[in-house]
């Protein structure tokens, strides 16, 4: 079945509000208006306005408002519109959603699901484009995922929804209307594991979300040159599958991390020093990052394509790594 | 209303019972005191709720089994007032192991689910919007719960509380936001933080139910709670302002140097305990039969601090513990990765 | 009163030039669509101010040089009114090198500081906080200037803009906020998003002075705009809603699915340019000299597509300028660290 | 002169103040209370009312405030009372201040100091005690700056009220009783550049602000034992001197990372990817990232400190890493 990644999350969603009562959406034009992207449109013709939530623009009080309704026992799925709107959101989701089973002594989780998009590719400008996944990875307690593919928009979703801990959950605007051949009834793999999308014997390239495609296009243009690439996605960031990414840097020994988000300090960071750890008496190479720049993007359409990687640079710093 | 409370106070509506109970409070922020001065309270911060009783307990009479509230940084009366075990509240409040969150939350972010409390918070405002959230399901479940979000003067100020109000009333839930204005935010007064000190205005431009209190006679606050909640049970949220005193300084060792004593003392005579207390004897009650009263919660209070200085600190690895449910993937501990590294396992 | 400013309509306060300056806006945001479709616009969000032409003019009749102002993402009109120059505000709508941004900011984060425009912003209620802080700086200099917040009905529901509203009453501050109320917020009618539909109330709430006015008539919006102004520069900072209606969808290609065509030719009635075109003619102008005045208009707004197309893009290197200031130290290229990493130098 | 970090910064900020008439502070009870940790204690006697603004409870528009006054051509010092509440500020302070100068094509700039402190040591909870600094160094267009000495206390607060940037100034609380021996006639460095505290030819230890302390409380116990130890104090984090930490490290080829904040996806993660992708080819062992648990802090005083790293644990790294 040819599936577009959007219309994998929607189906998603459906399935598991048909599954489970007690989920509900709530976030701004969820409802009525189907959703910024269109991830839920129709939805409220099924299950009604009480199960898609519009809401005033109030993005502090949406995450607080899940925050309450899982502890009171339901499943609530937050939206953000844009990841770039979590700033005012910190202390809902960082100080209370992250913390309170910790605080609280394990009393209660907050099983809720932040469902956000970020990432360029629309000329959306400065406060529409950011990757800001590094300021969840950083902040315990809270679950990461990040699918780069219409598979896993559904089942990491389908997942998310399952768990019992507050789960931000970034889809990426590029990829919505990105359609792939899918079999959804495939079982997926457990919560939280990597997968390898492609095995090579050269180098090992470490990414997630929309670089995951990048990553793959770099991949098959190198093997044109007799270059092989091992592409492992991620899908989860917390969970974080390390024993995947040994396993594939350990007998290669050369391996790169791709992320959109700017550098300094972001989720290449970590995993670049992750890898360097746990993996450095078989590194031949420092592990090198391939990340956004330390920059914000520019709503011209040019300056926003530079800022950050491209297959070019992907596979132009495989071919260097290699060499 | 209020059959089916666990807490005592409900099911003898009396001025002695809800005397008896804001004297519990006053006795237990006592004696939390003392174990902070020495130095057995964990956490470098606690605010005490003395002045505020009324509030407490005369909100708190309208609440019932089932309903969910949160509380702030100075919320100890509150929960008493819903029922605590002051030996549980104390020991966290020490950060022992017997606390209501095994000494990981403190003063400042206690809760028990049991008693529907969904957390105090140190964030001024943080606590606010959950209720929101709360009241949804409450609502969806068509039980006749309400959530309460407890809350100082300070928090008036924070756009969160706007925010929350505003889908309180949009979606008709039975919320009530209730602050407890006892004038002072650290070392700002209530007219040195904002204009608008007539509180309940705001929360009334917000299409909510929204009354001001004077905290001093319990009764009162005890006929403004039953209104407000009434309403908020039929699903129109209410804001409840209760005015009363911060009797001491922020913390336990402000001793606010930033008001006149004149300004203390004169605060300080807005005493729902002692208003209280005089009305019973004006009602025939005898000092005798007070001050057994009184010995009895002391001697309750007492037991709390030995309760908790007998009660074990969490051991150390409790540390890693429910930072992500039970048998959930958890971080590797840095001691262990770093072995680890060091070691090329 | 605006007597020093640099926009011409200022200087010659008739019907005749309001209607001249919300005529050129209503073509400016009709030529900015069409460059939008044809591709020539960056930025995959156009959101037209078509059908508030009379709240920009109105309210910025009353401002002067040296005031300042923050805007929405539906902030073309109002940055018109203040004089911005069309073709540089087009060429950075198309993200180009000449315009006020230098093609970085794009039509939702423009500014300009010439102008006093503090910057339009991508995020709700983004911008209301800094004019208390601009406000806060004028009152210290005693300039007389104000500062003014526009933004549209979804930005009431907010937060920021209580602690914003707040601090301004509490400072006596010199700011006003602007609520260009339009009815909807992408496809949330304003009574989807509050029970609050009398917005002005909210803000007498918090102790500004406070008003509604109907944007129908500019000379409405003038007058009311004139009674605030002059609170704010005195010292009393006030808002004002003004009721409009969107004409179009929330973004250029938006078509409004969720209200119907009868909703939206009521609304459209609410035209401020041919409420005012009308009382021109009633006025004893004649609609050739209105003609002749719409057609140098049309041609003025044709010029900033020319001046766009033609305007360069930027070079790919200004990317890593005005991150920081010129000549403080800035982060390397990725490209050029990666190729540094590998050569191990 | 013997003097405490807190009147360190005090005394900053009154030089400042006599110095430059449009620096004014702005936060909660940093007027008439002094500041909730005492930095500001008496200013406003010599200032008045007008340059101590005492704020409402309001933190998300006391930074918006600020950013308005930094473009209306002061220089504002906004404080937070402790970092913890920058959550719900990452809006104004990541989408507007850091960005404006960029999304205005460098029209102007936003030349603020957002004063906070962070760190564990009062039992404050997990509300009050976090190392956040991450956030912000992965944020371009702020610049971080995090004292760890009375004198840089006092010098990089100087300086950091110079800038042209905003600059999230991050205090530790528990330095602030700390009094140090200090001459702050001694011109300081240039601003961003990293200071070297101790030379030692064992191991490079690249820490700030309160972990300097510690690494050098572990430096002296190693030395005891025939251990140098090379301690470096960033100061600042954005800018970052990676000269002074590539020139000690080359000769070395044995570096530990210290950071007080969550291991993962923080300050450490980029300090050692970077001199890992930097030094590689001299480096004898991957670089050790001695940080904060990646859990909540809890209230308890014994789990409080369990929770980050203390001299003993920086002391046992670098002796199994010299080993
Ligand atoms: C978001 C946030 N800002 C500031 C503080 C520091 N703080 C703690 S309590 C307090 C005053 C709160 O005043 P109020 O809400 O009136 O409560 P009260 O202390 O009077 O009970 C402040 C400023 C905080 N904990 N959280
Ligand atoms: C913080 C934030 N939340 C949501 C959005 C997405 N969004 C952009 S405009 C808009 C509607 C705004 O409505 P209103 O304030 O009435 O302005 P209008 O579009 O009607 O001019 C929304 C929800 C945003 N840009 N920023
Ligand atoms: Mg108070
Ligand atoms: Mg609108």
């Amino acid at each position: 079945m040819k599936l577009a990644y959007r219309d994998a999350l929607r189906q998603a969603l459906i399935d598991a509000m048909r599954e489970d009562p007690d989920i509900f959406a709530i976030g701004e034009e969820v409802g009525r208006y189907g959703g910024a992207y269109g991830v839920t449109k129709g939805l409220i013709e099924e299950f009604g306005a009480e199960r898609l939530v519009d809401t005033p623009i109030s993005e502090p009080a949406i995450v607080g408002a899940a925050v309450g309704a899982a502890m009171a026992g339901m499943r609530p799925v937050a939206e953000l519109m844009y990841v770039d709107f979590v700033g005012m959101t910190m202390d809902q989701l960082c100080n209370q959603a992250a913390k309170i089973r910790y605080m609280f002594g394990g009393q209660i989780g907050v099983p809720m699901v932040l469902r956000t998009q970020g990432g360029i590719g629309r000329s959306a400008g400065a406060q529409h484009s950011q990757s800001l996944e590094a300021y969840v990875m950083h902040t315990p307690g809270l679950r990461l995922a990040m699918p780069g593919t219409v598979y896993d928009a559904y089942h990491l979703l389908r997942q998310a929804l399952k768990q019992p801990d507050p789960v931000v959950f970034i889809e990426h605007k590029g990829l919505y209307a990105m359609s792939e051949e899918v079999d959804l009834s495939v079982p997926p793999p457990e919560w939280g594991k990597a997968v390898v999308r492609r095995e090579g014997r050269d180098i090992v390239m470490v990414t997630y979300s929309r670089q995951i495609h990048y990553a793959m296009q770099a991949a098959e243009e190198l093997a044109a040159e007799g270059i092989e690439a091992t592409v492992i996605d991620l899908r989860t960031l917390n969970p974080l599958d390390f024993d995947t990414i040994r396993a594939a840097v350990e007998p290669i020994g050369k391996a790169m991390v791709i992320s959109e988000a700017a550098m300094t300090a972001g989720v290449a960071a970590e995993l670049a020093a992750r890898i360097t750890e746990e993996c450095f008496d078989f590194l031949e190479d420092p592990v090198v990052r391939v990340a956004g720049e330390d920059i914000p993007i520019s709503v011209s359409v040019e300056l926003e394509k530079g800022s950050v990687p491209g297959p070019a640079l992907v596979a132009q710093t495989a071919r260097e790594l290699v060499a | 209303m209020n059959k089916d409370s666990p807490v005592g106070l409900q099911s003898n509506t009396n001025l002695l019972s809800y005397y008896r109970e804001m004297q519990r409070i006053r006795t237990f922020e006592d004696r939390v005191g003392e174990l902070y001065l020495r130095g057995e309270s964990a956490g470098s911060m606690l605010h005490l709720s003395i002045g505020e009783e009324s509030a407490a307990v005369g909100f708190c009479n309208a609440m019932t089994d089932g309903d969910t509230f949160t509380t702030h940084h100075r919320g100890h009366g509150i929960f008493l007032a819903r029922g605590a075990d002051p030996n549980r509240m104390m020991a966290e409040i020490g950060g022992k192991e017997d606390g209501y969150c095994r000494g990981k939350g403190g003063s400042m972010q206690i809760a028990d689910m049991g008693l529907g409390h969904l957390g105090a918070n140190a964030i001024v405002g943080g606590g606010i919007p959950a209720v929101v959230g709360a009241a949804l399901v409450a609502k969806r479940r068509g039980n006749g719960k309400i959530s309460v979000a407890f809350f100082g003067d300070g928090a008036m100020q924070q756009g969160i509380l706007y925010e929350s109000m505003n889908m309180a009333a949009l979606w008709d839930l039975p919320v009530v936001f209730v602050c407890i204005n006892n004038q002072w935010g650290m070392g700002t007064r209530i007219d040195q933080a904002t204009k608008a000190t007539k509180l309940h205005e705001r929360a009334a431009a917000f299409g909510l139910n929204a009354e001001t209190v004077n905290g001093l006679d319990v009764m009162d606050v005890i006929a403004a709670a039953d209104r407000i909640v009434e309403g908020a049970r039929a699903g129109t949220p209410g804001f409840l302002a209760v005015d009363c005193f911060r009797f001491y300084g922020h913390g336990r060792k402000d001793k606010s140097p930033y008001r006149t004593e004149e300004e203390e003392t004169v605060g300080r005579q807005k005493d729902p305990v002692k208003f209280a207390r005089e009305a019973l004897i004006a009602q025939g009650h005898d000092e005798a039969e007070l001050d057994a009263l009184d010995k009895e919660i002391t001697e309750e209070m007492d037991a709390t601090i030995d309760f908790t200085i007998a009660s074990p600190e969490p051991a150390l690895d409790t540390m890693f513990q429910d930072v992500y449910a039970p048998g959930q993937p958890v971080p590797e501990p840095v001691r262990s990765r770093i072995e680890r590294v060091l070691a090329r396992e």
